[in-house]
């Protein structure tokens, strides 16, 4: 019952013990072997009620697809975490296979003002959004990734943010005197996180902006990789300073291009802002009947992942690679 | 009330903002009006300003009409002298590395406390907003300039939360609760520059916009104001400030 | 007393240990016979072992004949799976995603604590020798093995100086002290194969090595010494392991 | 006098307060601007008496040529903290410019068991050397990067190696009720980092192994850089994630080839493993006599790096090259 326990804490924000922690990633097979299996299949790593911590930040790197097929399998009751959360948070929201967030900002974009869908949620008190600062975030991930129980920290000190957290606890430090928050860790139970390239055994090479996957990789009792191309074992270890999360820290792979679409994928695509402002306009004016219209639409109608990015258009999938592999022409 | 100018209020704050920062200065800007008024700067005064960027970026270039849709997309990392994780750019506040923190706000208070995360009360609140991001930590570990638009809901007495620590209770209640470095430095309006008293830590006026009366000011702020003994009035903006930023962001995409 | 054999004390001692591995395992290796060990067991039973080096190093393919001077060498890196901050491959240790720590030892006692700091008091030491390294990091954090030429002064009930801990006073004290994982599992040295008894967490000999007899042993041991109920005796080494090993190490670098 | 506390606080092994580390930021002129100077200009950046931390690790990226430049320069009382220390310890000691390093292993280099040279100054208590775990060396570093006066970790516990560090504090976790160790942050004085590649204003790019030299650079109060090559700030923006040390917390730049000689630069030289037996031999034999020859011969005697180079031999450096170049021939 250790996953349970684990979940339950990462769910309340407490840091599992640390044997608890060491016992799950003894479970885990960490060995050499292939990993590489269908988004359909990738969707039985996640289990009703587990915290799962997704990588990327607002529309970047965001593992859209994988998103897409736990809310077609219907999981229920994730508590999930990220950075920054976008129109990620919208999905899970509404498809009901999540009912708590927790983030340090949760909109679909600054250029469209505040997610309806998030407000009628958290304000009907449908589902609960925690807010920690972006730092506190990244130091609770970290801390998962080190193994220990917390992280020190100098902001969220006298401010409402920090009210609302009784999870963080304020020390003065044995060293200075100085007041200090602590922060616990956060170890979710899996993680979704999309790369740009892995191999079968799921080391992954990321390009560009990491924001916090890679402590979110170490963090997490299970990993679930995306990839918007699997290469060979060789193409890694021609290159084993770019890979930044290595394979026994991975459970699943799944080659899944245009993965994060709508969302950015850095050197590969931009964000395809026309299904966004689409998208946005739709939810924004409606967020329920809005929501639903797109994902039956988008999420509920599509036979797979391929279908989907039809739907979007080929013309703007090719505008976003062209955007996408521009920042390499410098 | 600016109509009589030839800019709008966004590009008066926008240049007002871009005046407050100086050469070789490291600026952790967010996007909109922030970052386009660092940008200003930049090409304007200070070839030696750094950008830094929450999404993990140093260095940031930003090519005119190429405005990045947030501070985490890869337009903001074209030409940068340096990528690096979200956490890492936001502990290099904390160290100490970062001079000026620059901000938007959606509602601020007389102790320049910024609310980004509840209208109304908390546990039932009227409207959820987005929430803190990374501004708490900004706020809390470096020197501020908040550039926003002045209106009377904005500007209030207290804020409904506090999201981002300016002088919390004013005096030394920001020391006390643990905020050994940092703080309230400017706030740019559309109205009037204002600056924080020494000792009470409260907003004061310290110049009025062009054509900007303490009446007016005052009509459209939610406390009572005080202003600095000798209270300046702002240059109006140039004509190459104006040109430049217009260049910068041709679809006013944040200077409408 | 092993010059009857073909092979050197320090070959079967490499073969022994690499005998501990099972294939899949991510194994912290020091270089020298750990390094060697993990290495053979690679190639002979174990493609699927991942080596871990401090230096910051996962998943290493050393070339036969190439062996690197340290764990901190670029040689480490060569057709690695990634390469990462001295820092962040120790708290791999510190996570749990370390199966096995594989290291040598100077001084050994009764509970497996090591030695690799102070000869004599530390206060005012007959010999200082370089000291832990990530040796204490590795110890203190994963099960370990640790490979060792026999020596009754390298076998001593107590340890001048805890560098790297075992089980420290025996029982529970390893625990008590705040080390909740990892702990001793293998001692290998040329003379025998110890395991650690689960009460008392004291040495206890699982089986002798070839020629080796019980009072042998115990002439070259510095304390009383535990034999396992039912005493195994080693396998010597095969033509197939010793072939093997010395084309990795054709200069006799490590296992002269 | 706020860096007179300072490194007397880094000498002592007790964090810096929050304000004084601030404050000393704050003196720095941390502008864009040109930094090169030249090896004998950077030597004025160490003072007597400072806290000085040592990138690289053994035998690797060793800033060699800044310590040899110090010896030349005739610093006194430093107190040198490193990772893993090699052949530089033997310098820093015999030459007297340093009486005090703290480390996790100071030895020449495995091959070659003890150093006499280490054993004789510590031995005889003319010099004084602080053993940590390798992690917590990590830890105090990472600390002194972050801004917080320490890190919490699950070494070093029940050991005589914590024994003899009553600067770290033992506490019961305030979530899990665990027992941790807290290693205080080391912020040196000044630090001396040696890499592939930098841009004038200090825009520094690390290939390879990194040891803990971003922690280290981020963490110190002054950075100088000696670097195998300057290049243009346009090339370092043409790939910005390899840049791993950013210009503002670089305070003197010195472009030095083979600046890590006779130790290694990955990607660009090998150790030159001659120069190092005959070192080693000479200095194990009789560790005062020998290294007073050594310093003579090697140190004192040349009228610059370039010369030390040549008593090395071109021979040997063309060797160390193609060996250290064909890490990438993979």
């Amino acid at each position: 019952m250790a996953m349970a326990k684990g979940n339950d804490k990462s769910r309340a924000g407490t840091p599992q013990s640390y044997l608890e922690l060491r016992e799950d990633l003894l479970r885990r097979d960490r060995s050499l072997r292939d990993k590489v299996v269908s988004l359909e299949e990738a969707t039985s790593f996640v289990r009703d009620g587990d915290s799962v911590g997704i990588g990327g930040s607002t529309m970047s790197r965001t593992p859209m697809g994988m998103v897409w097929a736990l809310v077609r399998a219907g999981r229920k009751h994730l508590t999930c975490s990220r950075s920054i959360v976008s129109s990620d948070g919208d999905l899970l929201f509404a498809s009901g296979i999540c009912d708590h967030i927790v983030t340090s900002w949760f909109s679909q974009g600054i250029l469209w003002g505040v997610s309806k869908v998030m407000r009628h949620h958290v304000e009907t008190g449908k589902a609960r959004f925690d807010e920690w600062s972006h730092m506190a975030m990244g130091m609770r991930f970290r801390a998962g990734a080190m193994g220990v129980p917390f992280m020190p920290i100098r902001s969220m000190l006298g401010s409402d943010v920090r009210k609302q957290r009784p999870e963080a606890k304020e020390i003065d430090c044995p060293f200075t005197g100085e007041k200090l928050l602590l922060v616990p860790a956060l170890n979710p139970d899996v993680a979704l996180i999309h790369v740009q390239r892995c191999d079968a055994y799921g080391n992954a090479q990321i390009d560009g902006l990491q924001f916090m996957d890679i402590d979110l990789a170490m963090a997490a009792n299970k990993v679930i990789l995306t990839t918007e191309r699997i290469v060979s074992n060789d193409q890694i270890r021609r290159a084993p300073d770019q890979t930044k999360i290595p394979f026994f820290a991975v459970d699943a792979v799944v080659e899944l291009p245009f993965g994060c679409a709508p969302h950015e994928c850095y050197g590969v695509y931009e964000p395809m802002l026309r299904h966004m402002e689409y998208y946005v306009g739709l939810v924004n004016a409606d967020p329920v009947k809005g929501m639903r219209d797109y994902m039956d639409r988008f999420v509920y109608g599509p036979k797979s992942w391929s279908e989907f990015l039809a739907l979007i258009g080929i013309e703007e999938l090719l505008e976003a690679a062209r955007a996408g592999e521009s920042i390499y022409d410098a | 009330m600016l109509k009589k100018h030839n800019y709008s209020a966004a590009e008066l704050l926008t240049i007002l903002s871009a005046r407050q920062l100086s050469d070789g200065q490291v600026v952790f800007a967010g996007v909109g009006i922030p970052l386009l008024a660092a940008t200003l700067a930049q090409r304007l005064r200070c070839p030696g300003l750094t950008i830094l960027f929450e999404g993990g970026v140093i260095g940031a270039f930003i090519e005119p009409g190429k405005l990045p849709p947030s501070t985490n997309d890869q337009r903001c990392t074209k030409r940068a002298n340096m990528v690096l994780g979200s956490a890492e750019v936001l502990l290099l506040l904390q160290r100490g590395y970062v001079d000026v923190g620059f901000m938007g706000g959606a509602q601020v208070d007389q102790y320049g406390n910024l609310n980004s995360s509840f209208i109304g009360d908390p546990a039932r609140p009227k409207t959820r907003l987005p929430g803190t991001g990374g501004g708490n930590d900004i706020a809390s570990l470096a020197q501020m300039i908040v550039a926003m638009k002045h209106e009377k809901r904005r500007f209030v007495e207290h804020v409904d939360f506090i999201t981002s620590p300016g002088y919390l209770h004013g005096g030394e209640t920001r020391r006390d609760s643990g905020l050994l470095a940092g703080g309230m430095f400017r706030v740019v309006t559309d109205l009037a520059v204002f600056g924080f008293e020494a000792e009470k830590r409260r907003m004061q006026v310290i110049s009025l916009n062009p054509g900007v009366s303490r009446e007016v000011l005052q009509d459209n702020t939610g406390f009572a104001l005080d202003f600095a003994p000798h209270l300046g009035v702002t240059e109006p903006p140039t004509d190459q400030e104006l040109e430049l930023l217009r260049e910068l962001d041709p679809e006013q995409l944040y200077t409408a």
